[in-house]
């Protein structure tokens, strides 16, 4: 089981699934975040999205996510499960459960857990756009690295 | 040898998913100086010696896998 | 759709469904708050418990608060299921969706919601011990009624 | 007629789930206080008339649907 919490895939994922994960007598509640897939930045109309991933490095980061979290609050359990491969406006590219005993625990601890995601976890998203494609850079959203390259027969794949 | 993994960006500007070096050891600060060179890869590049974060400083050797972390934009 | 929102039930809840309500291209952030029946609160231990509504004026309150939050974070949308009847142990009693285009306020709104699920709605919980039940009187679970009178065939429904 | 509405805690002291008054007209304040006088009920408890939380100096009508609602615990 607890090698399970922390899981790179390239299906859809369950939210009931990562959920059940950290659900217990001691827990009174459970938070979870959910990223999809939005189709509008800033004006700009994404058409679909690739991640791409060190598999074995991001699981390993996101276990020490859940490490730092329960350092912070020795009593959330936390498990999360990120997507890679091709997603489509509206599906979900990751999901973060945590339970704790008491419920601003559960709040603080996911907030976390996606701020670090964001941070350390090597997995990479690329922006395909009616025109074009790029790597998004950061979680600000301030680094990109355009290819210059429209493929536009990916779109309609 | 030393295996090099290449993502996103990173894979682009190499043309590869993965390198091998010849060297026996090297700096992580002497290996993104190499890489710089070689394919115009931000010297600031997060590097990850066997699955783990490297400052500049730390070596790399023959047998290990090192990555090339660009941004990261999961989430 | 619109009057589904913000519900009472006397049945099981399903997470994804509530999840489903709220999930639309501009939404790039969930959040879920699931609020499960916790064994033990200051060492004292739950049998089960049950929750009584005012349903009609329940579902009118949470749509009262779907729409201060809306009124708060203006491009949030919220959902908000609340189950009343007898539940065991790590059952879901409240599940609240809130989706937002960025993360933060999909955090915030949620956490309001609950807050204020704790002030104004006309729900009632009543803790079943193993040698007795009280009525819960307010969040802070500072008042309480015990009705003194144990009810031990109850425990084995 | 004034029908009264009467859940969990209250429900106990009054012994049902329903009660009926003859007012024609009562304020807030001076339900409470016959509620007080009959079945011990906190003077603080909250009121709901036609579903909407109504102040002391509230007046409820024949025809009304009151709630006696104690503390909530939901959530």
């Amino acid at each position: 089981m607890k090698d399970t919490l922390y899981r790179v895939t390239d299906q859809p994922i369950s939210v009931e699934d990562v959920m059940a994960k950290v659900i217990r007598p001691e827990a009174g509640a459970v938070t979870n975040f959910i990223g999809t897939v939005r189709e509008f930045t800033k004006g700009k109309r994404t058409l679909y999205l690739k991640y791409e991933a060190y598999p074995s490095m991001a699981e390993k980061q996101l276990a020490r996510i859940g490490k730092e979290i329960q350092e912070k609050w020795p009593e959330a359990r936390t498990a999360i499960t990120h997507r890679i491969g091709r997603l489509d406006i509206s599906e979900i590219a990751v999901v973060i459960a945590v339970s704790t005993p008491h419920r601003k625990d559960a709040y603080a601890a996911n907030e976390y857990a996606i701020e670090r995601i964001k941070q350390i976890v090597p997995i990479w998203k690329k922006e395909h756009y009616e025109n074009g494609e790029e790597w998004i850079g950061d979680q600000l959203e301030t680094v990109s690295y355009p290819s210059g390259k429209p493929e536009g027969e990916e779109f309609h794949d | 040898m030393i295996k090099v993994l290449c993502f996103a960006h990173i894979k682009e500007l190499t043309g590869s998913d993965e390198l091998l070096l010849e060297n026996e050891e090297l700096t992580v600060q002497d290996f993104l100086q190499d890489m710089h060179d070689r394919y115009g890869i931000n010297k600031d590049c997060m590097v990850a010696v066997n699955e783990e974060y490297a400052e500049p400083g730390d070596v790399m050797k023959s047998g290990d896998t090192v990555a090339l972390i660009p941004p990261v934009s999961g989430g």
